[in-house]
């Protein structure tokens, strides 16, 4: 039996996958910028009550409308200024990317496994289930974003559970088209055939066999929906529909800001500043994933 | 084709009443009943709680009264406000010119920088070019539009004082409405100077709104472009001995504008939502900022209206965009 | 040698087809209604033990709904397929259960067969962890002996399939085929997406593993120089139907059918005298969906005549095999 | 003189530290009117030779010759315009698979009537005649309605018949055949083959046909180059290499061929796989897989003398002759 010996001693080595992934991932510098700066806005976020220098509420009235430190006027106390009334602007931005990170992951999760599992079964039962799940999408979908989300607000209105609710709903059409999607392209393939013949039930060829080729995509695709959700809690935010003042939303301190637009462009800057840096951190982060993930651009590079 | 458009028009119905279904169900889903709603934080007689409800046809059954709210659709009745108590057609007519003035100058203004910047990008790859193009598009996808917005202003209007801060046009002119579309309304008025305070008011609730779009178009046509310039069909235009300018023009372009066209169709989704903050920002007089002041006013019907206008413009366009797909694309033409 | 009075079946057979069918319906375009497309249109055969038929045909033959009949992934439309005296062409969900592990199936491409996302180990656990009641002990045992069967060392089962060769990818999906050590294996164009030097590898594995396991085999393909390596049967099907059922040997000799007798002077030969006499057909493979009238072959036949156009041959028994064609004593002589 | 003459051609790709040659010092002539098959697996470098010679190879892939003439121009000395007045014209390719190396958003005509615009400079009816014309020589039948079909519309067999169609359009001195028949069922493959046949005799063509079927070539070809991890191990007349092989590998790609063992249970197998980017043998490329190797063949490559790459090339008995 030579030719076994020989066929095994062909077989190269290879990394492990994890470590395959990150060779990909790193590959992309812009990425591994970005998820540091990412991994920052979280640690923020987890520890905001022990960085934040000040209370984000409490209002210091003889300092309102301090610059930043460095500008003329500024104070070494409040960092980045203060806000119409005196709370600290760098403490408010901390506290807030606890509360933006917060609605984002949940929302995200809410509308990740109900969209996983509605695009699974439409994909695995086109002609009832299928047909049903897609045209409700469709309706789902004919509602841009923001503007479901305002629908949804009017009927539960204002507020975080709200808003989270609202941001799940509006993104849960793209999950399960995506993974509706992405489960069609796996499901006559001859490694899913090969596992009916082996006997695997509906449920096993949809989460063991099926769902773990979908992945890619849908991270991608959950990465993308989380710094979108970031920008639509602002954005809900800043139409007074999202979280409701005092509590130190980064949409919600941009609304306020409005009205000293002349006076203090502190104000309307910070926040908007950290919106962009979050989330284009994550948009590049989305990017890097999504080269290290995707096996089709992998074969192009 | 004939039979292609009747497949797509099909498609498009359920769609159709499934929105008429949530935007019926928007009122009646609100806690308390619509008649609490309108008289607001007043008590109300139970009488003329009764009496109201039987006015307005509320008492009837859920179905009749779906019905009777199609009926009325049909012949363009959208309700009355109750803030204004006027017919909330009306006064979506007289917006509505203002948000496609603005929403179409917005999307020219995408389709036309970031196709071609898209397009270019993926033929230069690893270039400078494709660095910059690449880098300020994602800046832009990641951009909050609101914060945008205040930054524009901030700058042109407050620092440089080029723009004006917000409205269609000032107040000085008095332009006779016939379009709707001011541009159009305020050369046709002869006014000296009206065109260019109505372009002027344009130029940045264009760039705000147009700024997703461009980015999304631009990312999405360089990597159309890069996928079809990898296929076979590119070898052999290059095998039969073609200039490069014609294998990209001839070959590539059309091939890598079809995906392109479906991802402008879905732009029209985030300048609806677009529109809402832009038109906020720049108090612009559109249906966009006409639904957040009704929702702060609770005016119902309006809210109502304004969602079922929306998402019909989505379904209209798309379903325009699905059929010029079909005429650029003559696989899914005779696909079943 | 193939059981050519199919009735009553023979109590030694593995497997017996009868009359099985099988018709899809298939939506025309918009308004238009559906269509039948008769992918499986009244096939009979007979497998033994340690026998290989082999299914001949080019696309649109219905190889490929052969293979889902038997591996049971579809019931029959109608007609009789009994595996080991059990008749699955309706069965229920149980006895499918129940009958599975009995076939199994090795597919064309070896880079699609196997999950991307699984270890080899993963992939050839799962048909144990369904089928049987074995401890993961006595799983990783039979996995280990199997992996050494067909020639990869016990360590490369922790490994994905894209560290393997497509000739070393197709080792491990005949392992998973046989790890439950069935009756009947289908192989679906086992070798056509392997190199000449691999194919050889792969069809001795297959060879040996008869010899070892005594399954029976059925082999589909259209490459007719590995057939006649491989079966001890032949099946030559176009659209949907057998036109030509016999013994290999007899059928190789002196094919009759008009497209048995194209097939093989269609395939070419290194040696001059491999090479038959070149019956020339013309015309296109005719679509399922449109089926010819009578003999779907009367198009392209060079023997065709009006009977043919208007009445549908039956296989019938001639010089010791099974032939549908309405003109074949004409042929034969 | 021949038509074709390449010496030496090396094309690489992978980094400039870490090169991976796909063709490794590739010698190979063609003469008008010859028909030569090129034969290997998957990896040989048949197909990549091809599209260097046609000038298809992109960066990172880097091109190197110390000749490439066809038909009295060195090709990498041409500028890019000029060359691109040959290929196309006097040089023509067809790929395996048809559909997907057709444009699908254009009818057939209008991708058989570009070559000819561009190259031909035909215009109108001219235009259309000749189009329809090749239409027909490519057995099309209802070829006039064909001229305004999509690639999708028409069968597999039907979109190669086009390929060769726009591939002939210009009489080319020289048609490069790809894989012709590979994604084609056997009996439509009979039809290509005798197609190709009969154009190439017709119009007095230089055919080059790359499978990876020895039978395809043992039926058409006179002369056949067998190729192995980029270079040609072997190069002889089809009779003789069929009759008596010089290398171990196309001794050993003829015995694993079924109609080599006939009768026998099992076949013979060349053990192991072609050599990748990262296992290349420091000496002959096929030493570790071959059963005649000596210490010499895993030190030192051999050059290609005499037909065939080989320090212990095979006798009349197939046995080697070292020792």
């Amino acid at each position: 039996m030579t030719t076994q010996v020989q066929i095994a001693d062909v077989v190269p080595s290879y990394p492990s996958p994890l470590k395959e992934f990150w060779q990909s991932f790193s590959h992309n510098k812009g990425a591994v910028v970005a998820l540091f700066i990412f991994l920052c806005v979280i640690f923020c976020g987890v520890f905001a009550g022990w960085i934040a220098p000040h209370d984000p509420v409490e209002q210091y009235r003889d300092h309102m409308l301090t610059p930043p430190s460095w500008a003329e006027g500024g104070m070494s106390t409040f960092l980045l200024g203060t806000d119409e009334l005196g709370r600290d602007i760098l403490s408010r931005l901390i506290h807030g990317a606890r509360i933006s990170l917060f609605i984002a992951f949940m929302s995200v999760l809410m509308s990740l496994i109900p969209g996983m599992v509605l695009g699974l079964l439409a994909a695995f039962f086109p002609k009832g289930a299928g047909t049903v799940i897609m045209r409700v999408m469709d309706v789902m979908l004919a509602l841009p974003g923001i503007l479901l989300a305002i629908c949804i607000i009017t009927i539960l209105g204002p507020g975080l559970i709200n808003t989270m609710i609202a941001i799940a709903i509006g993104t849960l059409p793209s999950y399960t088209r995506l993974t509706r999607a992405a489960a069609m392209a796996e499901i006559n393939k001859e490694y899913v055939t090969a596992s009916r013949v082996a006997g695997a039930g509906a449920l096993r060829l949809m989460f063991l066999t099926v769902l773990p080729n979908c992945m890619a995509p849908i991270i991608v695709n959950a990465t993308l929906g989380f710094s979108s959700a970031i920008l639509e809690t602002a954005a809900l935010g800043f139409l007074g529909l999202g979280v409701q003042p005092p509590t130190p939303e980064w949409g919600t301190m941009l609304s306020a800001a409005r009205d000293y637009i002349e006076r203090a462009p502190w104000v309307v800057t910070m926040p908007g500043v950290t919106i962009l840096v979050t989330v284009l951190s994550i948009n590049l982060m989305g990017d890097g994933l999504r080269d290290a993930l995707d096996p089709k651009l992998k074969r192009a590079a | 084709m004939f039979s292609f458009i009747l497949r797509k028009l099909a498609t498009v119905i359920p769609t159709f009443i499934g929105i008429t279904l949530v935007a019926f169900a928007l009122i009646r889903m609100i806690p308390g009943d619509p008649i609490e709603v309108m008289v607001g934080e007043r008590k109300l007689d139970p009488v003329m709680h009764a009496a109201a409800m039987q006015r307005l046809g509320l008492d009837q059954p859920l179905h009749i009264q779906y019905f009777r709210y199609i009926k009325d659709l049909a012949q363009g009745d959208l309700g009355i406000s109750l803030v204004t108590r006027e017919p909330v057609t009306k006064e979506f007519l007289t917006l509505f010119p203002a948000t496609v003035e603005l929403a179409i100058c917005a999307l020219l203004f995408a389709v036309l920088v970031g196709l071609p910047a898209g397009m270019i990008a993926g033929l230069k790859r690893g270039s400078v070019f494709d660095h910059g193009v690449m880098g300020v598009s994602m800046t832009g996808f990641s951009m909050p539009i609101f914060w945008w917005g205040l930054i524009l202003i901030m700058y042109f209007s407050v620092t440089l004082g080029w723009t004006p801060v917000s409205g269609r046009i000032d107040i000085e002119f008095d332009i006779a409405q016939r379009t709707g579309f001011l541009l159009i309304d305020s050369w046709l008025s002869g006014e000296e100077g009206a065109f260019k305070s109505a372009a002027m008011h344009l130029i940045l609730p264009t760039i705000v709104l147009g700024t997703i779009p461009l980015a999304v178009i631009a990312r999405m046509t360089r990597s159309s472009m890069l996928e079809v310039l990898r296929e076979d069909y590119i070898r052999t235009a290059r095998a039969k001995g073609l200039a490069p300018t014609r294998v990209v023009v001839v070959h590539a372009l059309r091939n890598a504008l079809i995906p392109v066209i479906t991802v402008i169709g879905l732009q029209v989704g985030s300048l609806l939502g677009g529109a809402v903050l832009t038109e906020t920002i720049y108090s612009w007089p559109g249906i966009g900022k006409w639904l957040v002041d009704s929702i702060s006013r609770r005016d119902y019907p309006v809210v109502q209206a304004g969602i079922l206008v929306s998402a019909t413009i989505f379904i209209v366009v798309n379903l325009f965009v699905d059929i010029l797909y079909g005429v650029v694309n003559p696989r899914i033409r005779s696909a079943k | 040698m193939a059981n050519l009075d199919n009735l009553p079946p023979n109590q030694s057979d593995l497997l017996v087809a009868q009359d099985l069918t099988r018709h899809y319906q298939v939506s025309r375009g918009f308004m238009k209604g559906q269509a039948t497309v008769k992918a499986l249109n009244g096939v009979s055969f007979t497998l033994q033990p340690r026998k290989t038929l082999a299914v001949v045909g080019e696309s649109g033959c219905g190889k490929s709904t052969l293979a889902r009949q038997l591996t049971m992934i579809e019931p029959a439309t109608s007609g009789v397929l009994s595996i080991e005296g059990v008749n699955v062409a309706q069965a229920n969900h149980a006895t499918v259960k129940a009958m599975r592990a009995k076939v199994q199936m090795v597919f064309q491409n070896p880079y699609a067969s196997l999950n991307p996302r699984k270890t080899i180990a993963a992939t050839l656990d799962e048909p144990l962890y369904i089928n049987t009641s074995l401890s993961s002990a006595e799983r990783k045992e039979k996995i280990d002996a199997i992996v050494q069967k067909v020639g990869l060392r016990p360590e490369h089962v922790r490994r994905y399939p894209h560290m393997f060769s497509g000739g070393q990818r197709q080792r491990i999906a005949i392992a998973r085929a046989m790890i439950l050590n069935p009756r009947i294996v289908v192989a679906d164009e086992p070798v056509s997406a392997l190199d000449v030097s691999i194919q050889a590898q792969i069809l001795n594995l297959f060879m040996d593993l008869q010899e070892e396991f005594g399954a029976g085999y059925v082999f589909i393909s259209h490459n007719l120089s590995v057939v006649e390596h491989v079966a001890d049967d032949l099946m030559v099907m176009y659209l949907g139907a057998a036109v030509e059922y016999g013994s290999k040997n007899t059928i190789y000799a002196r094919p009759l059918h008009p497209y048995t007798q194209a097939l093989m002077s269609a395939t070419p030969a290194i040696r001059e005298e491999d090479r038959r006499l070149k019956i020339k057909i013309t015309g296109e493979l005719p679509s399922p969906l449109n089926p010819p009238s009578g003999c779907a072959f009367h198009k392209r036949c060079p023997y065709a005549v009006e009977r043919c156009q208007q009445e549908v041959p039956l296989l019938r028994p001639i010089d010791d095999r099974l032939v549908a064609c309405h003109r074949i004593e004409e042929i034969a002589a | 003189m021949s038509l074709l003459k390449i010496r030496n051609l090396r094309v690489e790709f992978g980094s400039l530290a870490h090169p991976f040659p796909a063709v490794d010092g590739l010698d190979f002539d063609i003469d008008r009117g010859e028909l030569v098959g090129i034969v290997g697996e998957s990896g040989s470098g048949k197909s990549v030779t091809m599209m260097a010679l046609m000038g298809l190879i992109d960066a990172p892939g880097r091109v190197t010759a110390d000749e490439l003439v066809f038909d009295g121009h060195d090709l990498l000395k041409l500028k890019p315009a000029q060359r691109r007045k040959i290929v196309g014209k006097d040089i023509s390719m067809i790929f395996q698979d048809a559909l997907t190396s057709l444009n699908p958003s254009y009818t057939v005509g209008f991708q058989i009537k570009e070559s000819l615009k561009v190259h031909m400079g035909l215009r109108g009816a001219a235009l259309e005649k000749r189009a329809l014309e090749l239409l027909e020589l490519v057995e099309i039948p209802a070829a006039k309605s064909r001229l305004g079909a999509y690639p999708h519309q028409l069968s597999g067999g039907m979109n190669q018949r086009v390929m060769i169609a726009v591939a002939i359009a210009c009489n080319p001195k020289l048609l490069i055949a790809d894989e012709p028949t590979t994604a084609l069922d056997v009996t439509i493959q009979a039809q290509i083959m005798d197609l190709l046949e009969r154009l190439q005799k017709e119009h007095n063509m230089g055919l080059i046909m790359i499978t990876h079927d020895l039978a395809v070539i043992a039926e058409m070809a006179k002369r056949i180059c067998v190729m192995y991890a980029g270079q040609v191990v072997e190069q002889a007349p089809v009779a003789d290499l069929f009759r008596a092989p010089r290398h171990p590998y196309t001794q050993a790609l003829l015995e694993a061929i079924p109609e080599h063992s006939k009768g026998a249970r099992r076949l013979s197998a060349l053990p192991g796989i072609v050599p990748g980017h990262y296992d290349r043998p420091k000496g002959c490329l096929l030493s570790p897989r071959c059963r005649y190797a000596q210490d010499k063949c895993s030190q030192e490559r051999p050059a290609l003398l005499d037909g065939v790459r080989c320090y212990y090339s095979l006798n009349a008995e197939g046995e080697s002759t070292h020792g």
